[in-house]
């Protein structure tokens, strides 16, 4: 889960991190209010869950109330990326001495939340990866030992030399660290840390993403959930216990696991054909997931099939059948749909399934040009 | 004789009594394997389809010598089970439970390194050896004895694969799911050496997804280590962009994460990936050939006769 | 550093652990009126520092407002073992099923938190495991891993079979670590937790003891110090540094070192005399706590003559005779001084003392042997 | 030889631009220890009495291969001055500050256990091998070069015996303050381990204080496990019954920690105890002789015929 930018910040001030005075607005009044609180040049910056939004014209410099209340004018509203900007964050302008990039993000390889610091921060730090990856200085924190101050410190040295520089630095990655275990993050990242003429280290952006494994553990973390910045299909996915990703194709796909999804679309699209969607129903089947599965789906007018590929394990096809059974009762679908059922329980499925006929193929490549062919039939 | 899990396994089901852990703890004592004990703390004395139940894992063990756990409890207790099973002696554990938080799993990890358990998953499918023993959930009828291992990051894909295999005629010797979590007990690269090990094992399926670069790795390692043929599937060609983990996922991994860098690297180590699930026992037949035919020949130059050869 | 029963209940049900509903007075209409609000039957429990209250008639059952009324009487300003009983908590009383001992103790061998528990709680647990140590049930935590749930699930096994109980043991135990290791504690005790007829867990009574090493990071819990449980001139000493122990005797010992300070006082006893106190200055030295230390051993009118033996390591001799010297001169004693400086800094310590002649001894015996000569020919 | 330090000894000084820390540092050079780094955040690149000053301990480490670490910085900061010593290789780390959190030493302390690391203290007063090295605060003029090994709880205390012993011509292998905090990571039974096992050492001084067990256990080591001969000395005979931790403590240590209980164990197990320090050298001589009595009788019964003598 993604948590905007003044979220962040606000994580990180709790814990005593340097962050320039700041709020949220989501209409140009209250932009203009916190601006005239501030009463100094301020940012305004859109809050969306997507990179490159200052590229995108969302983050803008406001000399005085009258520049901030055009550009929060202009950024709320906007589309970046496909994403509606329904909030900006108006916070003081800093004067900028130099750029630090920091970040601890989980690591697959090492198994340790790994620490990255570099002097070369801003937007170039990718660049900077994959160019010059010795400028960037890493970490792996051993997570049953925890991040130790010296170590915040050492790193501190491999970017700064004034030790009031390095002090206030290792206090900075220290509670940077207990961010980011304490919140179930994935990554936590300040790029850019900066320093002000007077030498204070300042977090001018912060960017916290949240391990979705957690957050049955992290309630306050969860209330930061912003839904007007997803998807409504793909939230009402979540809340029936789907993932759900919607793309333009018009063949509805419900599989059981990621894995699974992923290659029955690749063959859709193999065998000529177009995905409408991402749906994995998940592990624990129940029959109501599979109706609101179908719901969902169907609801797209995009699609011209449901092509239904399940492959029992954990999942059991008997589970499944009896949802697409009350799907088709309830939802009287006018497009064909086409299934696959194998594996746990399948015998039983084939009994359920006989109350209403549906085309079935026996294997996976079957069923998507099945699907395929019964999609081009229904466009004509 | 099959990795991790074979006749010796004496199996104890963590969760026995809950939904899903009943009942593949039945479907496991069907398929034969030999599910000694269940765990569920308060259903101590009970039995589960003639299983007996403890109210602990050091009960357990003392009872029942069991040397392998399997576990199906919900995310929030999933770790604590498996330190619970590793304290109590138990080597080999697989945790099935789908949503464990990864700083959870990041403190098991380096909890057992050094204790000499094996742990696979979370999130995963489980493994079966044909035949043997099955521990997890993956379904008993699709597999058949035989000597290909499969190692799957993915769940259902992974009885896909196994059902593809079976349908071609080739059985396996073991199949394991090592699951699709950030953190994961046991990699590609663990599964890899032990198939590499195994008498029983002639050739290995390696299915994959997009993300992060344990692919990469992988096929690196059978590059520069391995004898046996290895052929690929990876998951996710189509799909989109998806969820970006910052920079910092791209600087730290040092890789795309896409399906198509991980075939590049793949079939630069002379892996063969393939389109759909049912190419692959043509492909491993192939590479089999290809195998055989080169023993007759010269054996240094192994690895570099099959990559020309597939170059042809 | 100790805190009360109604502090440590606090502590308790801050993170959620049960505990029977009270509060603390300092007066007898407080109690009344706390007892009115809890209107049922309470327990009025003296809050002082030391053990065996019960026995001392410092716990009370009051079936009604007028019995808890007499007893708030009776027990606020009572003296048990010489502390006066400044406070009272007033809390319900809940009827008891069985009582059981649950404790956490700083362990010297293990190195680790140890966990105890009993099913033979109660007063007498001291006897229990003197006599039958094998129903008290251990459990090393190691401080790296941290107690898990299954261990604590594990030990309330020992005592439990109902799994409603178990669990909430469980919870309990889970928790009390929590308290113990968050504040610090070298000893968190319920003594006893109780079950109720309706099959609830209560801990009725909390005994929490702090790591005085501990207390830089632990702000609030500093707060809970009751300094009017605690002797006046030990305050005072421990502002200015120093530990200090007020005793019975006549000869004020001034010593660096718990160690020595025990050692000089057992030889004043062996040679026939009596410490007024135990006083160490500890490691570092600086003249103002000698001064200080100085003022609280004559405000003392026991004292008949002064001991100061000092064996300079990180302690240096010549801060301490700065120190005397001061003390001297403000001070005017009138009663004798002996004193004997030996190690680091030893020949300026006696250049400074030159400016005021102190009768002085090379060792430990002769310095001993002469406080007590000279306070005896003091007290004629 | 001595134990723990000596001539090889290559001592790192952590805080050495503190107040005591240089002050110690530079009477640590006077007696002739090697102080080769001292390490100060910030203060990188200066020097202390001619000892250059590094910012981290791995630098100090790398640029002058110090082999024994002594700390003299704040309490709050002490146990993060352990594991930078500890993780920059050094094996021998004495920990001079009082006042570090139990908690903190707890954690410590197992996490060194595993790493071959000699962890002396904390709030101890360091130790010292006559003429060899001495690493800590002991003042080094009551010292003299001999054959007695002192070990003790208390700091100013064990001065206290150094004297009485140089002064009555004995003189030590080494002294060593073990430090009077409930959790320290070496103890008695260490120190009287390396003890027997120090060919340079005779015979060993042990002082005790009231509280804990550690005495009792120490005896009991005395007498199973030592050939060499033991004498004793307990402060705080005249105590007040002072804190107690509870039901709890007693209930650990199964001990009431009084002087009297301690002076019983040691007299039970053989080793004499003291009144004052100054009959420290007496006591040890007699032990001595009386070793050197049995040595020239059977060489079994070494132990129980020590025991008697000391009853007659």
């Amino acid at each position: 889960m993604k948590i905007h930018e003044y979220q962040a910040k606000e994580l990180f001030q709790a814990v005593g991190m340097p962050v320039p005075p700041g709020k949220v607005a989501t209409t140009v009044q209250e932009a203009v209010a916190i601006a005239d609180e501030i009463n100094r040049p301020v940012m305004v910056k859109a809050q969306v869950h997507v990179g490159g939004r200052g590229k995108a014209g969302g983050v803008k410099y406001a000399e005085n109330l009258e520049a901030a209340k055009i550009w929060a004018q202009r950024i709320l509203g906007m589309d970046i990326k496909g994403l509606p900007v329904n909030k900006v964050l108006i916070t003081e302008a800093v004067e900028i001495t130099s750029e630090t990039y920091l970040g601890i993000i989980l690591d697959r390889v090492t198994k340790c939340p790994v620490i990255m610091i570099s002097a070369a921060g801003g937007i170039d730090i990718e660049e900077v990866a994959d160019k010059t990856p010795e400028k960037i200085h890493k970490l792996a924190v051993n997570p049953r030992v925890g991040l130790r101050p010296f170590e915040a410190r050492n790193l501190a040295y491999k970017v700064f030399r004034d030790i009031k520089l390095v002090r206030q630095v290792t206090d900075i990655i220290l509670k940077l660290y207990d961010v980011f275990w304490n919140v179930d993050a994935s990554l936590v990242e300040i790029n850019p840390l900066i320093t002000t003429p007077i030498n204070q280290v300042i977090a001018i952006d912060g960017k916290v993403n949240i391990d979705d494994n957690g957050l049955f553990r992290q309630p306050e973390i969860e209330q930061m959930r912003d839904l007007s910045a997803e998807d409504p299909s793909e939230i009402e996915a979540k809340k029936a216990g789907l993932t759900f990703i919607k793309l333009d194709g018009n063949i509805g796909c419900i599989v059981n696991g990621a894995g699974l999804a992923m290659a029955t679309m690749d063959l859709v699209k193999h065998y000529g054909g177009d995905p409408a969607n991402f749906l994995d129903i998940g592990g624990s089947s129940n029959p109501e997931k599979v109706l609101n599965a179908m719901r969902i789906i169907l609801g797209d007018p995009n699609v011209k099939a449901v092509l239904i590929n399940i492959f029992g394990g954990i999942t059991r096809c008997d589970d499944v059948a009896s949802g697409i059974v009350a799907a088709v009762k309830e939802l009287n679908p006018e497009i064909p749909i086409v299934t696959r059922l194998t594996g746990t329980n399948e015998a039983k499925a084939r009994k359920i399934m006989k109350e209403i006929s549906l085309p079935t193929a026996p294997t996976l490549d079957e069923v998507v040009k099945k699907a395929i062919k019964l999609a081009g039939l229904n466009e004509e | 004789m099959a990795i991790f899990i074979n006749k010796k396994t004496k199996l104890l089901v963590q969760g026995i009594t809950g939904r899903d852990g009943s009942f593949h703890a039945k479907e496991m004592k069907k398929y034969g394997t030999n599910v000694v004990a269940g765990v569920t703390p308060g259903k101590g004395g009970t039995k589960v389809a003639g299983i007996p139940v403890f109210n602990n894992v050091a009960d357990a063990v003392a009872k029942t010598k069991a040397n392998t756990s399997v576990i199906y409890v919900p995310p929030a207790f999933a770790s604590d089970s498996i330190y619970e099973a590793v304290d109590a002696g138990i080597k080999t554990v697989i945790c099935i439970t789908e949503g464990v938080p990864a700083n959870d799993m990041m403190k098991i990890y380096h909890y057992i390194k050094h204790r000499g358990v094996r742990l696979i998953g979370p999130n995963c499918p489980g493994l079966i050896s044909p035949e043997l023993s099955k521990v997890g959930i993956i379904p008993g009828n699709i597999c058949k004895r035989g000597n290909i291992g499969v190692v799957s990051r993915s769940g259902t894909l992974t009885y896909e694969v196994i059902f593809a295999l079976t349908s071609g005629g080739m059985g396996q010797s073991t199949c394991i799911g090592i699951g699709g979590d950030q953190i994961i007990g046991t990699n590609f690269i663990d599964v890899l050496t032990a198939f590499e090990n195994d008498r029983s094992t002639k050739g290995v399926v390696m299915i994959g997804e997009i993300g992060g670069s344990d692919e990469e790795d992988a096929a690196m390692f059978v590059k520069k280590k391995m004898t046996k043929p290895v052929v690929g599937f990876i998951a996710g060609r189509t799909a989109p962009p998806g969820k970006r983990m910052g920079h910092a996922g791209a600087i730290i991994s040092g890789s795309s994460g896409t399906a198509a860098d991980k075939v590049k690297a793949l079939n630069k180590a002379g892996i063969p990936v393939a389109t759909s699930p049912l190419e692959l026992p043509a492909l491993m037949t192939e590479k089999l050939k290809e195998m055989k035919a080169k023993k007759g020949t010269v054996k240094k130059t192994k690895t570099k006769r099959s990559t020309k050869a597939k170059k042809k």
